[in-house]
């Protein structure tokens, strides 16, 4: 097959199995709809793993073309098209794979679920779509797949259309996503007046001649256009890949089924915005200021999310939390000119985290759908293989050496040590102190469902499918299906060894060097590189750095708060309550934006409505001329009063009105 | 002597009908309405014969001047013709319902209607004078005429009181102007002005006279008094009758007197004319709001489409002169169908008065409803319907004598005036319909009523001959 | 050659007559005799997109004929660019509109699908006229269908909404009458084109520009002047809010494109302040009203004021970046998208009401508060109106987003601000679009009344398939459209920063 | 000092008798047959004012016009008699101040 072919039939499959069971859903049925939609996923993935085979052993080039024209204005062309280049090929293959996975899980985790097939539509358009974002070879494409991503994002929280939580969740996310994609067009729109181009090509190649230019955007302060273009991009990326303070839609998005937490909130969907920031390399390089910006926003949001999920108790929200957070590092990195180790991180995160969701999701399917930690404890025996499973992820996901986590987010601990970008040094302590927390969070949350006692009763005789008080189930957990089970163990293998297998030609090995444009001097991870002596030897290593006992004091803390001393939670929770409250309450983030910009824009279009546009313009000008015009009338009809003599007195007031005006005063 | 032709048949006619009527029975007085009818064919028919071949702008003369024939005079004539066999049309099932059917009406119409003729040749101050007496005596006799009505008695005197005051103010104006010019004759008096000059003290105190009468014979503001109470008072046909024969008339008065006679002092009577005319469609308008007795609305809804007349005269060219004789036509057939419908609506025993009476029209009979809808929407001036090509050449004549701000009052008075004739509408099409109404005229009737509403379609789309034909009646 | 535009025009309006002729008893006959005739108006549309010549801004199908010749009046059609795209929109409603009918109107069944035909002539008219005074008569003559349309078949209110509806655009338009008597007495023409090449001082420009703008900000509408569009679409029928939103609308753009820029050049850059603030006060202002309403009606009738700021946006910005950087660079996508715009919001508000139609039929209310959970009753129905919803929003890959999108980036030229404020849109658009969505599509079945929906059927189903293939369509591939309006944009464009003045 | 009765004395007694008939027209509210003698005294004074201009002018034509408005007086004032008479019939009043049905 042509390789273009290869490349249309990537996004076109899930398209394809999208349209067949979204649309002709009662004619495939269920079998129908996740057969179709899986061998097209799995198609896609076949597909993807070629190209990248390709490019690592044939030597294929980076390819960037156009498919169709989508319009032309002005001589500026507007396309759809694929640029295809290791790093476009590392995201397809990281995306189609989890998204396999994925589908596979479905089938088990919404086995009886009345939405099946709209189910398996929706992931793959999603898939569709996240597809036509990493391969697009121009802004507007990207914009495109942004959204769409966002669309199907929107759809699938809300999935469960009865919950008042999922529809509420789910309408947060996509307006707080627009807040990003807001700044995001208005970065676009800055590229397109820059360099009269969305082309990433045509644009890239320009940029450092627009270095020098500024723009003004409040009254005299000028602004490097280029600092403006990566901020304006960045602000995109806070949203889609929910950087405070624009998180706050993440957490909530747990209210959709797991698989595509999973999926889209932890694997694919989130990371866009990394994965953007570092295709927009060439642009950033450009700008130190922007990239600081970024670094900060990513630190903070890298250790204090992580905070949060240390009291929360519903599993899905510690994992998502734990997401936030892990997403922070990648900002970070990205802030510090360590892209590829963002990338890095990105991909080793898409595989562990998908695996915590998808287990975290296995649990949920065992205690029917109870989430809330504080009715677990103890499953391990029942469900082995989530269990195992889930402590590989957790120990990726904490950084224990030779995991994949280590290496990915070790590499940024030690670029950010290296930075000497503005902030460095906030941000480095930030995120070592974040392993800290990671490590809190994560075995407080394997504490909790898997080990110590069971929380729940099993209430022999009840009704399997009625909703039972918390702590209650009809019957013992068990351990989840083969659908289950399978991703869960095909995702715990790279879980553990992608880090070990790729950190050198990731990282190291200028594998993503075709695609992120690192200017010189900013180079920390070449610069982190002169230290790398192999994996392993980074593994033995990482034991001697302050992480790594970070890591372990946090395990310990945990093992003694969560496995032997449950008091001391309690105690501190006491002791502390205006930290828990601050904790538990997300920094009252959302109390905020329901306070201020929810209801404030409700007030002000209440406002608008009611006062200016009914009081105002119709009341007084519309309606209020024509109650006018009414009451000059009935003077005027008053006028005609019926009496012969007053008719006459009227003519000859006429009469004599014109005499005067035309006689006397000629 | 053969000039006046058609005057002579309508005269004679007038007399054999009065005639005729007494030898005849009950049952056989339909044909009186032939004879009247075939008066108004004949009449065509020669005025018609006497303007083929004559180039447009040629006028000819009789009975040593007073008498003049041109292409204004023979247009508007044929049209008073038309109108009036519209009216005779719409009447003759008013009369029989009420029991009226009787020489009377007829008799009285087309002496008016001779009137009218004479008025509209009248080239002379005796001539406008007399045409205007008969026209408008007729008129008086009309509105009573109905001799059982309180309301069209009392309509009746005030109308003659306050007419016969118009034509007394008017007659002091012609004698100032006699006595300024020492003529009576409308193009010596033309040409003495041209000579002497204008600044005359005299001649202005004439002229505003002679306004003031015109301005009552149009029913224009401050001088509209009687027009709604006529139009309510009288009985149906005389109402019909006064609002359209002898407003043709009217500007062909307004035309001789000021146009042929007055033309140099145009830049005084024009300043008067813009001011009479804003005050019409201000006070015609705004009154109309407030109207629930449609013909009272309508007699209102006339008084402004007359200051939209005047304004055409306002730039003293051909154009404009063009665009009054025009509207005024246009006004004239408007006026014929709406009271026509009312006269359909009516039926045996019952005048229609309130706009509730249209209630539901649409749903009773659906063609007549569009019938209605095609006027009123044409007197709103809404396109493609004939009364919006006159709003807009009169506007334009406006522009043209420079007095935006007239154009502007008169526009967004005739939204304001929309405003009724939509209510009209809506109670048409819009409001539910007591379910006992049955509407059902003869065939003749329907026939007439149909055709005269469709020509204010028809005269919309084909707008341009009868435009031109108006235009051209007009030395530029 | 067969006079094309002539037949799109007197097609509809004679199968309108031929329609009224068939009666009050015979309901099936009208309604096959109108949607003949609409269909055959859709195909005669086939030869004029294929005969259109898009590399030239020169007038097309040309058809000239004195009407009224003692005031040069001409009954003078012709097409480019921009009337093209809003021809097809136009013919493309006609059958949608009668098949939207076919069962839920039941009372006087060919006086409505007359009026529609009427009034589908008369915007063909308007959009091919190119002598302003037959522009003048097509574009008030439309009032009167519309008006009896909202006024028989409306809602409980309909009456003060249909007059409101008919005395605020009349009132606009005869300052605009004044204006072009003016121009005539000015050029002695009424051709359109010869007003654009018609030299005129910064003093009459500015007042004819004021004349033109009150008729078409009228009908647009713009803020302040919008307040008859939310009560007239609230009680007007389904059809009618249809072909309201969907092409009424458009006329005020195209006024703007056809009349204002181009005879008014100095006097539209120097108010182009103006008009740029009131646009973005449309699109902020109406944005956070609609947000509130109860109604779903008047909810999308405020989201169409609020998508029709950007179309003046678009078209205004053009003097803004001619003074920023003394080119039209960026000026051309700010029209075109204009343009799309107007299409786009077509196709997607035309739906929307559609879809409110669909349930007003069956539940009776137009009021949020009465639904919930419609997605539970009607899966076909839920995913129609997402779709349209979001394409509302602005949504990339349909068409809501390719105007937005051409605009906002058009914008950016001009001024940083007006990118941002019209930006705004994507909150406040998804903010009011998502939210009905919640309300109304989402949730657990609310009462009995959704309990018992029945799901679209066919009828509805073709005609909501239609609309959405159209939303996608120009969503994934608007290159056609765009590609229809180049040649005539730029000789706009060349035009209008050509100043009148000396 | 009659000799010396010029046009102007013609002129405004003419004047006089118009101001006087109008006067009387809508200061009468009683009686509507004082409304027709005021509509016979304007005449009276368009006459007046014919005939001293026709002396002036040493032009015929004045007073002839004055027959004509003579004769055509006539018939108004037989006219107006007979709308009188009906109006009486039909009201039982021919007070001014009474014929207000019609208003507004």
């Amino acid at each position: 097959m042509d390789i273009k072919t290869i490349l249309l039939l990537v996004p076109l499959l899930p398209l394809f199995g999208a349209a067949v069971s979204g649309l002709l859903r009662n004619q495939v049925g269920r079998a129908g709809a996740h057969w179709v939609t899986i061998l097209a996923v799995a198609g896609s993935c076949l597909l993807s793993f070629w190209v990248l085979y390709l490019q690592m052993y044939e030597g294929l080039e980076t390819l960037n073309y156009s498919v169709y024209t989508w319009m032309v204005v002005e001589g500026v062309t507007f396309e759809v098209g694929f640029l295809v280049d290791h790093l476009t090929s590392l995201m397809m293959c990281v995306v189609t794979f989890v998204s396999l996975m994925v589908h596979i899980y479905t089938i088990g985790y919404m086995h009886d679920d009345p939405g099946y097939q709209r189910f398996f539509s929706y992931i793959n358009l999603f898939t569709f779509a996240m597809l036509m974002l990493v391969m697009a070879n121009n802004f507007m494409q990207l914009f495109f797949g942004w959204e769409a991503v966002g669309l199907v994002s929107y759809l699938l929280i809300g999935f469960w259309f009865k919950k008042d939580t999922a529809i509420f969740a789910n309408m947060k996310a996509f307006l707080v996503n627009r807040v990003g994609d807001f700044g995001f067009l208005l970065g676009i729109a800055a590229v397109l007046m820059t360099f009269g181009s969305l082309d990433y090509a045509t644009v890239f190649t320009a940029a450092p001649d627009a270095a020098g230019e500024t723009i003004s955007v409040i009254g005299g302060m000028e602004w490097g256009l280029l600092t403006f273009i990566c901020v304006c991009l960045f602000i995109g990326a806070m949203g889609k890949s929910a950087q405070a303070p624009l998180h706050v839609w993440l957490p909530d998005s747990m209210e959709g089924p797991t698989p595509i937490s999973a999926l889209i909130h932890a694997a694919t969907m989130v990371t866009a915005g990394i994965f953007m920031v570092a295709r927009m390399s060439p642009l950033f390089e450009l700008s130190d200021a922007a990239l600081s910006f970024v670094m900060l926003i990513g630190a903070f949001t890298a250790f204090f999310m992580g905070l949060i999920g240390i009291v929360q108790n519903d599993i899905k929200r510690v994992v998502a939390y734990s997401t936030l957070s892990q997403l922070g590092y990648m900002t970070v990195a990205l802030g510090v000119s360590a892209y590829s180790a963002a990338i890095f991180h990105l991909m080793t995160h898409a595989f562990f985290k998908a695996l915590l969701f998808l287990g975290a999701g296995s649990v949920i399917i065992a205690m029917h759908h109870q989430q809330d930690m504080r009715y677990m404890g103890g499953l391990r025996k029942y469900m082995p293989v989530t269990w195992i499973t889930a402590w590989l992820g957790t120990l990726a996901l904490v950084g224990f050496p030779f995991f994949a986590g280590f290496y990915s987010k070790d590499a940024i601990i030690e670029v950010v040590h290296l930075s000497e970008r503005f902030g460095a040094g906030v941000t480095y302590w930030l995120v070592v102190a974040g392993v800290f927390v990671t490590a809190m969070y994560s075995f407080r949350l394997l504490y909790l469902t898997f080990h110590g006692k069971e929380k729940f009763e099993v209430v022999e005789g009840a009704d399997p499918h009625a909703h039972l008080p918390d702590g209650q189930l009809a019957h013992k957990p068990h351990e989840s299906p083969l659908v289950v089970t399978i991703p869960l163990i095909l995702l715990a293998i790279p879980s553990v060894v992608i880090g070990w297998l790729t950190i050198e030609p990731v990282l190291f090995g200028g594998w993503l060097s075709d695609a992120i444009y690192v200017a010189e001097g900013n180079d920390v991870v070449a610069a982190l590189g002169e230290h790398f002596h192999g994996a392993t030897a980074m593994a033995i290593h990482g034991v001697q750095t302050v992480p790594f006992w970070l890591m372990l004091a946090g395990f310990a803390v945990a093992t003694l708060v969560w496995r032997f001393r449950p008091g001391i939670a309690a105690t501190t929770k006491a002791r502390l309550p205006g930290l828990y409250s601050l904790l538990d309450h997300k920094y009252y983030f959302d109390e905020f934006n329901q306070k201020v910009f929810a209801n404030g824009a409700v007030r002000l279009g209440q406002g608008l409505w009611k006062k200016a546009d009914a009081g105002f313009i119709d009341g007084i000008l519309v309606n209020g001329s024509a109650k006018l015009v009414g009451r000059v009338a009935a003077l005027v009809r008053r006028w005609q009063t019926g009496f012969l003599y007053d008719y006459a007195f009227s003519m000859i007031i006429g009469l004599i009105a014109i005499l005067g005006v035309w006689v006397v005063l000629r | 002597m053969l000039l006046a032709a058609p005057e002579l048949l309508v005269l004679v006619m007038a007399c054999v009908v009065l005639c005729v009527d007494m030898y005849l029975r009950e049952e056989r007085r339909g044909i009186i309405h032939m004879l009247a009818m075939l008066t108004l064919v004949f009449a065509a028919i020669i005025t018609l014969r006497q303007d083929a071949g004559i180039p447009s702008k040629e006028i000819e003369t009789a009975f040593n001047g007073v008498f003049v024939r041109d292409y204004m005079g023979d247009l508007l004539k044929l049209f008073a013709y038309g109108t009036l066999a519209l009216v005779f049309t719409y009447s003759k099932y008013f009369l029989r319902n009420n029991g009226l059917f009787r020489a009377d009406f007829y008799t009285l119409s087309l002496f008016s209607l001779l009137g009218a003729m004479l008025l509209i040749s009248g080239n002379s101050l005796i001539m406008v004078y007399l045409g205007l007496e008969l026209t408008s005596l007729a008129s008086y006799a009309l509105v009573a005429f109905n001799r059982d009505s309180k309301d069209g008695s009392e309509a009746a005197m005030k109308y003659f009181v306050l007419g016969s005051m118009a034509s007394g103010l008017l007659l002091y104006g012609m004698s100032m102007i006699y006595g300024a010019t020492g003529t009576l004759a409308l193009p010596a008096v033309a040409e003495a002005l041209a000579t002497t000059g204008t600044d005359n003290l005299l001649l202005v105190f004439g002229m505003v006279f002679l306004v003031v009468g015109i301005a009552f014979k149009l029913g224009v503001a401050p001088f509209h008094m009687w027009v709604p109470d006529v139009y309510q008072g009288a009985p149906l046909a005389a109402t019909l009758f006064i609002s359209t024969v002898p407003k043709l008339a009217a500007f062909a008065m307004a035309y001789r007197l000021l146009v042929s006679g007055m033309a140099p002092l145009h830049g005084d009577w024009l300043q008067m004319l813009a001011v009479l005319a804003v005050a019409s469609i201000i006070v015609g308008n705004l009154a109309a709001i407030m109207q629930t007795n449609i013909r009272r609305m309508l007699a209102y809804s006339t008084i402004s489409h007359m200051g939209f007349v005047l304004l055409g005269m306002l730039p003293g060219t051909g154009a404009g002169y063009g665009a009054s004789l025009f509207y005024i036509i246009v006004y004239a057939l408007m006026s014929a169908a709406a009271f026509g419908m009312l006269i359909m609506l009516s039926g045996k025993g019952h005048s229609v008065q309130d706009l509730d009476d249209l209630k539901g029209l649409n749903r009773h009979n659906g063609w007549l409803a569009a019938v209605m809808a095609l006027v009123v929407f044409s007197m709103a001036g809404v396109p493609p319907l004939v009364g919006f090509f006159a709003k807009w050449l009169v506007i334009e004549a406006v522009l043209q004598a420079g007095l935006a701000w007239v154009a502007i009052v008169a526009v967004v008075f005739s939204v304001i005036g929309a405003y009724y004739y939509l209510r009209v509408v809506k109670i048409m099409y819009f409001d539910d319909a007591p379910s006992e109404v049955v509407h059902d005229g003869p065939v003749d009737f329907s026939a007439a009523i149909s055709f005269n509403g469709l020509l204010m379609l028809a005269l919309g789309l084909f707008s341009g001959g009868l435009i031109a034909v108006c235009v051209a009646s007009f030395p530029a | 050659m067969m006079p094309l535009l002539s037949l799109l025009i007197w097609v509809p309006i004679l199968g309108g007559v031929a329609t009224l002729a068939a009666g009050d008893s015979r309901p099936t006959m009208a309604k096959w005799i109108s949607l003949l005739a609409a269909l055959v108006t859709l195909v005669l549309c086939i030869p004029l997109y294929t005969g259109f010549d898009n590399t030239t801004a020169a007038m097309q199908f040309e058809e000239m004929r004195p009407w009224i010749s003692a005031f040069d009046v001409n009954y003078h059609l012709g097409v480019d660019g921009f009337s093209v795209p809003l021809i097809l929109l136009t013919a493309f409603f006609g059958p949608l509109v009668v098949i939207a009918g076919w069962e839920v109107i039941k009372d006087k069944v060919h006086q409505y699908m007359a009026a529609f035909l009427i009034m589908e002539g008369l915007m063909v008219g308007v959009f091919s006229a190119l002598d302003g005074l037959l522009f003048y008569v097509f574009f008030e003559a439309m009032l009167i269908p519309m008006f009896l349309v909202i006024g028989i078949w409306g809602g409980p209110n309909r009456v003060y909404a249909t007059i409101k509806f008919f005395l605020y655009t009349f009132l606009g338009s005869v300052f605009m009458l004044v204006g072009i008597i003016y121009l005539y007495l000015n050029a002695g023409s009424w051709a359109i084109t010869d007003w654009h090449a018609l030299p005129l001082t910064m003093v009459e420009q500015k007042w004819i520009f004021l004349g033109l703008l009150a008729a078409f900000a009228v009908k647009i509408p713009m803020w302040p002047v919008h307040t008859w569009l939310p009560d007239a679409h609230v009680e007007a029928p389904t059809g009618g809010s249809v072909i309201l939103a969907a092409i009424m609308l458009k006329i005020g753009g195209y006024g703007f494109i056809r009349f204002s820029l181009p005879i008014t050049p100095d006097a539209a850059a120097a108010l182009d302040w103006l008009m740029i603030a009131l646009s973005l006060v449309a699109i902020v202002y109406i944005g956070f009203v609609a947000l509130v309403q109860q109604d779903m009606k008047k909810l999308i009738a405020y989201s169409s004021i609020s998508h029709m700021g950007f179309v003046t946006l678009g078209l205004f910005i053009a003097f803004a970046i001619y003074r920023n950087s003394g080119g039209t660079q960026g000026a051309g996508l700010g029209v075109e998208g204009a343009m799309v715009q107007m299409v786009s919001h077509g196709f997607i508000s035309g739906a929307l009401f559609l879809c409110v139609g669909v349930l007003y039929d069956r539940v009776h209310s137009r009021e949020i508060s009465a639904y919930g959970g419609v997605a539970n009753t009607m899966p076909w129905f839920a995913f129609f109106a997402v779709l349209f919803l979001m394409a509302n929003s602005g949504l990339p890959g349909t068409s809501g987003f390719v105007g937005e999108f051409m605009v906002i980036l058009a914008s950016f030229r001009a001024n940083f601000w007006f990118a941002a404020l019209a930006g705004l849109t994507l909150i406040l658009g998804a903010a009011y679009s998502l939210w009905l969505v919640k309300r109304v599509i989402f949730g657990a079945v609310a009462n009995k009344d959704v309990a018992a929906l029945r799901d679209i059927n066919g009828r509805e189903a073709l005609v909501l398939t239609t609309l959405a293939i159209a939303v996608v369509g120009m969503g994934v591939w608007p290159f056609p459209v765009v590609d229809m309006m180049h040649a005539s944009v730029d000789q706009l464009l060349a035009h209008v920063i050509q100043s009148k003045l000396n | 000092m009659l000799t010396s009765l010029s046009l102007a004395h013609y002129l405004t007694l003419g004047a006089i008798l118009m101001c006087i008939s109008m006067a009387g027209i809508f200061l009468n509210r009683k009686n509507v047959l004082i409304l027709l003698m005021c509509i016979e005294l304007q005449l009276l004074a368009v006459n007046m004012n014919f005939v001293a201009f026709s002396r002036y002018l040493d032009n015929l034509d004045g007073q002839v016009f004055v027959f004509f408005i003579l004769t055509v007086a006539a018939a108004e004032a037989a006219i107006g008699l007979a709308i009188l008479v009906v109006l009486f019939r039909n009201r039982r009043t021919i007070n001014v101040a009474e014929l207000d049905d019609l208003k507004g």
